[in-house]
């Protein structure tokens, strides 16, 4: 079955490696992957979203316009992708940036305050890894140890000592899938 | 010594600090809250020490910084 | 070698290494620098070269050089950068020396956009330089198969001595899918006595030149060009047919789009229309045969870009008027989507498709 | 109260989408205040470059031309030949002006267009990302010098102001730096006697900048100024490299 | 005015004096050299500016800027350097600006040769530069329609704010013959508020420019762009039919060719073979519905370059199939005979043609 | 008998194409006598130009490449990046290399890119029937300047040599010329000596010489050699503006 | 009619300007005329040849290959042309350097000594125009009047001193046609 | 003095008279008879006068001139 997934936020909030992570896992288990980045027009800062795609059949179109599964960590994200979420599909918002409520009804939606949790642990950066931890509770895609394996490959041996905090944002994100 | 006001567009601002570090008299400081742009803007803190000199201004590169004097007659 | 996971660009970078290919010259322009970028790592570790070029047109004619010298070597750069580089592009092709050009394709004219687009068909298969020549021009829809085009587009251009365009668009170049280089290989089985090398105790020197100031000298020149564009032609097409075996409307698209044509098809299917995709691979020669085998059943023929209509003109060409021909097309850097092509896949096939 | 610094009437209202700390900022500034104090806003053209200053046309309040990379000289060329009352003035990065437009730039000297040349160097491509500029000190890293830029490999950044100045027909060059409110104010003077010459019809004239590109030095903005005092003003003095007085 | 005798390369520059155009950027290059050379001495004369740019790139863009100040101007240029001008071209037609660009084409590729050729018709009809772009191209066969298509063309590029290209073979080039230039015109009557002169008390400032970051609008600016494409094919396309009306093998040809044929036309009808002309005189937009109006009663066209092959192609997409279309070319600055266009026609006449 | 002076076996046997009174067919056999003298033959590789001299493949027996006009100095890039053991020059015309050539010959010189330039100024565009170059003297005629160059329209002639010495990675810098027996012997020496670093590896070297078009200057050959003495070489000033003792 | 002439030499035996002279006259007289140069692919000296047409009606085609008359000026020019005379057509010959015959039979030729009766009236230069005055004796293409006064437009003020000189020319060049 | 012997391969003369310039002893003149290519081409007209130094040969611009010396024992 294809998967796909539409991630977005501003630059800075990780978008892009948790695409990546989700697909290098992917790749791991086996799977048919793609990941497709698409930065906004503003040449600095500005939004950032990237599309991911997992399948067990070789994907026709990476090119992502009706996400199973939309992942937004800010109002704008949210505001661009609701619309074109499909039919029945999920949407993760990231409440500790986006102050409202979905309008849809024929989505399933959850509400992670990401940034919170990720302060809580210590560094905002792993805000990404809680939506991640969530949506993994909720679809299982692909599975924690790929992505902690993966992370292992993406993250240069200095930056190992992270590995864990990373692990427990994981772990955090599937738990606030209880508060929804 | 004239008297001046120095005002910041805080909306503008992308907190670069080029400001306070061209401040002579130390008196511009970031806040630290965050502006719609996610920067934290900078901002006077002790306005009657400002000797008027625009060094912020000059630095400015986004144009935040008004500066106003009290005409001497 | 096992599967791994990169961008569009840097495996074009990767599979030009794996190819022997130890010479880059270009100049920086989104949104392809990820390749120079990754290349001005990579290069250096393997003894090879990246130079920066102080632009297109210089860095075509670096490739000119280098190419003379026989060796494998590559340029790459997006639409702006590619018309800069037409007068050299012409060159090559008139000294008929072997190289790969990369275009990853932006939105324009002029300026344009950063994003992605296919609107440099007519310049990559019609010669945007001056005088009779044609580039062989391939278009991979995935990055598995840009490791295996610039492979191949190695070969290619040795074997004819002619250059290759390697044509994709910014969404391909930015994309990162698993990737299996395969085998290293080399040009070394290819005859380079041509080079220019300095002459080394050979007895006549070797000249790379496109000029022939007497007309009958030129026209000759000419005619041969002209035959192993023929050959070309006969032998040398790829393409790619999706479903078109019953297909009563097979869409025609290349790269990236003929995926999204893909999906779109798939939905066709779902709702019972016997829809296809024909994607050709090499946009010179154009795969007519191909194009012709794959509409055997097709009721009409849709043409999709990322652009105002180019490819369409070789649909019609190919079929020289047998089936009805439309065009759908987004530009500007936007994509078109599935469900977009899948709405004119049923309009058509309410018009022209039989009864289901 | 009376304004004594505000934003200068030949910009626009245009947020202005440079990184935090980036010069371009200021310079566009001290470029609009001159155009101010000399009454030249509203017959004046600009000619934007390919670089991260591509929407200076959006920020000037004046008519605007965006030229190809590197071309700006040309395209102003095509500008005073055909309208020689306008005041024209280009405004060029180092990769447009020092790299691909290398032939446009000298050409222009040569010939003397009456035109002025704003050139910001700030060692590097800011607009794509910052890779290597013909201006990239040595062992500077960049992402296409990796491991720093190397003699070796790319020869010495080119000085621009001093290739220039053999030229009879380069009337004015200036180099100066952004880095600090005195030199703020230098690059300023240059700027308004350059364009002041082109008022007066004496030619070609450039004022090259030192500027700071945080994002792609990868530094803090107020560490970038340290870069430019310590290491751009070595390699690149700053200085008046020809001036009218001892032209031609 | 009376006629005078003048060489077509020098009738494109007086012909440009008289439509009004005093300005000039070029950079010298055989077969059009006489045309620079006849400015360089004529408009300095009448107040207006040559200027020999320091490369066919600077020209270009040389051009772009006095065209944004909305005067009329004009740069030339022959195969290789028309190749350099393709980024500029680009920007040109994206910013849409009027200018003339005039190819008086040489043989190729590369460096080719300085003999007359038409190997330029893809370059100049499908947009050498990057992008969704079209120029008007204009090919005159005469030197007094140099004189008319020269004027014409300054008229459609301020109509259309679009560049024109005047498309020539160096044998038209160097011609002389009669030419009568009627009266003087400008360009006074067209609107220029968008040019780039100076704000002047103007509110908003004027504004040149092709680039449009966001995808949404670069598509709507290409939308507009197509939307001006479509018009001018509607309203400006130009054909000349000679002896067409019965014609079972029409001949279609461009510029110096199409006037050979007409010779070989003569021969042909001398033999009692129905033969005729069709000459495009505009190439883009081609003219689709005039050659299918030339084409009723034939029974095969024969197309004729000094190229391997290229306008062909827009012969067939305008018959889509209904005519056999068959070639014959002479390439390398080769210029077909008459006797050879005659045996081609003869032996169409003997395949195709009915029982006379 | 033992003979002293003939034909250098680095030139094949073809005739020259040249107008009577060229110099181009005296630095022809300058640079072959050279590349005999220092037997580098059979290990070079020869860039020709677009200009009069764009036979000179058919001259040099040498394996050769024939670039874009004004190319030759990427071209050659090409070539010895490749190929760093090949000995590579180019042979440009000042049309070629001062006017649409600049940029690349800048960057060459810039990189210090170890080949040798064979620069021949003769102050016009002789292949194309006598147009201006950036180094027709003021006053000269020529087609596209009929009533003689002027400064205020097209600037100053171009002084190649002083403005590529103001780069560290030019090497070595010379401008001489052919009008008289021992110019044309100090011509050779310079040659020499730039293809010697070349050998050497030690970066770019670019021999200027002024050169005759009587053709185009419409002089007799025996006027022209006057007119290089007297006028050229009055803007043009001989001499040697880089050498590596005083380099980097 | 149409008549169409080949005018073939040196670079430098004045074909160019004796072409456009005839082209000159006939639009004069009202006639339809066209001239096309053809330079050999030296770039320095070498061959030049001109082709004429001049005709009462419109000019198809002004590239001549076949032509009705050839001036051949010198031996490769003769060689290179001598076949493409239509049948039925005139060579004329310039027999000072010109050392055969020719081989055709179904051409009409004449052989004009004209280098030598230039040389006579002491200027080589106007050899073309001696073969000029021979073609127009045999074809009355366009007037002597007619040559004479485009000369003088052709001939800036400061050289009409050479007109009769010209003039000159022209008639020993009808007056050689006697002698054939 | 050594022995010299300077020989002109005429048909390869351009007759632009650069040698006949340059030679110091004005032994050079331009034949009256016209080469293959139409020039008149340059030869010695007082071979015995030659001082050998060469410089006609270094300004033939077409390699016209050979010099051959008697070798010194
Ligand atoms: C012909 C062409 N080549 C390359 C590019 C890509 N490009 C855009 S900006 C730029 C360099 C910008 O650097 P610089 O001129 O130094 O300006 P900065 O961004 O540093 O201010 C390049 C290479 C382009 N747009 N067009
Ligand atoms: C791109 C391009 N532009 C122009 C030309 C035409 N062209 C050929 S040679 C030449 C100039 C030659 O002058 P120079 O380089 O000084 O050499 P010279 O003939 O004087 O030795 C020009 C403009 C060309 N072939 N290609
Ligand atoms: S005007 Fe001077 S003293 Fe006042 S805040 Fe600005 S920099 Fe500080
Ligand atoms: S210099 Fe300007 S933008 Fe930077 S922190 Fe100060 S006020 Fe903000
Ligand atoms: S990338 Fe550099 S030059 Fe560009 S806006 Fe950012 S700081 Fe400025
Ligand atoms: S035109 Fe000038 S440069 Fe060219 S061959 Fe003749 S004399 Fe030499
Ligand atoms: S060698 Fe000297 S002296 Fe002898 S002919 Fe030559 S130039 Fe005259
Ligand atoms: S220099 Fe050479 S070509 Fe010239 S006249 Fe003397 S021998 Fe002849
Ligand atoms: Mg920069
Ligand atoms: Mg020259």
């Amino acid at each position: 079955m294809l998967k796909q997934i539409m991630i977005a936020g501003f630059g800075g909030q990780g978008i892009m490696s948790m695409g990546q992570l989700m697909v290098y896992s992917g790749m791991i288990e086996g799977k048919e992957v793609a990941w497709i980045p698409s930065y906004g027009p503003e040449m600095r800062g500005g939004t950032a979203n990237c599309s991911v795609s997992i399948s067990d059949d070789p994907i026709s179109s990476p090119h992502v316009t009706e996400p199973d599964i939309l992942i937004a960590m800010n109002n704008p994200s949210l505001d661009k992708f609701e619309m074109s979420v499909k039919n029945g599909g999920v949407i993760f918002i990231n409440s500790s940036l986006i102050d409202r409520k979905i309008k849809r009804k024929d989505v399933k939606v959850y509400y992670i305050s990401a940034n919170d949790k990720a302060t809580e642990l210590g560094d905002v950066r792993v805000a990404n890894m809680v939506m991640l931890g969530a949506l993994l509770k909720i679809d299982k895609l692909v599975k924690i140890d790929s992505i902690m394996e993966s992370l292992k490959k993406v993250l240069s041996k200095s930056k190992h000592h992270l590995l864990p905090l990373n692990a427990q944002a994981l772990e955090i994100g599937a738990r606030e899938i209880g508060n929804n | 010594m004239s008297k001046v006001r120095v005002t910041f567009n805080e909306e503008l601002c992308k907190g670069c600090e080029l400001c306070k570090n061209a401040c002579p008299k130390g008196i511009i400081e970031m806040a630290g809250y965050i502006n719609a742009m996610g920067y934290h803007p900078a901002k006077l803190v002790n306005p009657q020490e400002c000797v008027g000199c625009g060094f912020c201004a000059l630095m400015c590169p986004d144009l935040v910084i008004k500066i106003e004097k009290e005409e001497i007659k | 070698m096992s599967k791994v996971l990169m961008k569009g660009n840097e495996v074009i970078g990767e599979a030009a290494i794996k190819a022997g290919c130890r010479y880059f010259f270009g100049y920086p322009i989104t949104p392809q620098s990820e390749l120079p970028e990754y290349l001005s790592r990579r290069l250096p570790e393997i003894g090879g070269v990246y130079l920066q070029a102080e632009s297109e047109v210089a860095a075509i004619n670096m490739v000119y050089g280098a190419a003379a010298t026989g060796v494998r070597v590559m340029t790459s750069s997006s639409s702006p950068g590619i018309s800069l580089k037409q007068e050299g592009i012409s060159y090559i092709a008139g000294s008929e020396l072997p190289c790969i050009i990369v275009n990853i394709m932006r939105g324009g004219p002029g300026l344009g956009g950063i994003q992605p687009s296919q609107s440099d068909y007519f310049q990559a298969t019609r010669g945007g330089g001056h005088g009779d020549y044609y580039l062989i021009v391939l278009a991979p829809a995935s990055v598995q198969e840009i490791a295996d085009l610039v492979k191949k587009g190695f070969d290619l251009a040795e074997k004819y001595r002619n250059p290759v365009m390697i044509l994709g668009d910014g969404m391909l170049g930015q994309m990162m899918e698993p990737v299996d280089f395969g085998v290293e290989t080399s040009g070394d089985s290819f005859d380079k006595s041509w080079a220019t090398t300095g002459k080394n105790g050979r007895k006549k020197s070797n000249i790379v030149n496109s000029l022939y100031l007497k007309p009958e000298e030129l026209e000759v020149h000419n005619r041969e060009l002209e035959k192993k564009y023929l050959e070309i032609k006969s032998k040398e097409t790829m393409a790619e047919s999706y479903l078109t075996k019953d297909a009563e409307i097979v869409v025609a698209a290349y790269g990236m789009t003929a995926r999204i044509a893909k999906s779109a098809v798939d939905m066709a299917r779902e709702e019972g229309i016997r829809a296809g995709v024909f994607r050709p691979i090499t946009l010179w020669p154009y795969p007519e045969k191909e194009l012709n085998a794959a509409t055997v059943s097709a009721k009409g023929v849709l043409t999709v870009e990322m652009s105002l209509g180019q490819m369409v003109e070789d649909v019609k060409l190919s079929l020289n008027g047998r089936l009805p021909v439309e065009f759908y097309g987004r530009v500007g850097g936007m994509v078109p989507t599935a469900r977009a092509i899948f709405e004119e896949i049923k309009r058509m096939s309410e018009k022209f498709g039989g009864v289901k | 109260m009376a304004v004594v610094f505000d934003r200068p009437k030949s910009l626009t209202d245009a947020k202005f989408h440079y990184c935090p700390g980036c010069h371009h900022g200021i310079i566009h500034r001290l470029v609009a205040e001159v155009l101010d104090e000399l009454g030249l806003q509203d017959r004046t053209v600009g000619i934007a470059p390919v670089g991260c200053a591509v929407f200076a046309y959006d920020y000037f309040d004046v008519d605007c031309i965006e030229a190809a990379h590197g071309r700006a000289p040309a395209v102003a060329t095509g500008v005073k030949r055909t309208r020689p009352d306008t005041i024209v003035f280009s405004y060029q990065g180092d990769g447009d002006l020092a790299s691909i437009g290398m032939a446009e730039i000298v050409h222009a000297a040569a010939r003397s267009e009456n035109i002025t040349v704003i050139f910001v160097n700030n060692a590097i491509y800011g607009m794509t990302g910052g890779q290597m500029a013909p201006t990239t000190l040595i062992g500077q890293k960049t992402t296409t010098s990796p491991l720093g830029r190397k003699s070796e490999l790319t020869g010495y950044p080119i000085k621009v102001c001093e290739l220039l100045a053999t030229l009879p027909g380069a009337t004015y060059l200036a180099r100066t730096s952004v880095h600090d409110p005195k030199n703020v104010r230098q690059t300023k003077e240059a700027i308004k006697k350059a364009f002041q010459l082109q008022v007066e019809g004496k030619g070609f004239s450039l004022v090259e900048v030192l500027s700071a590109c945080p994002t792609n030095w990868h530094m803090k903005p107020v560490q970038a100024l340290d870069f430019i005092k310590n290491d751009m003003m070595n390699y690149f003095p700053l200085g008046q490299f020809k001036s009218p007085e001892e032209a031609k």
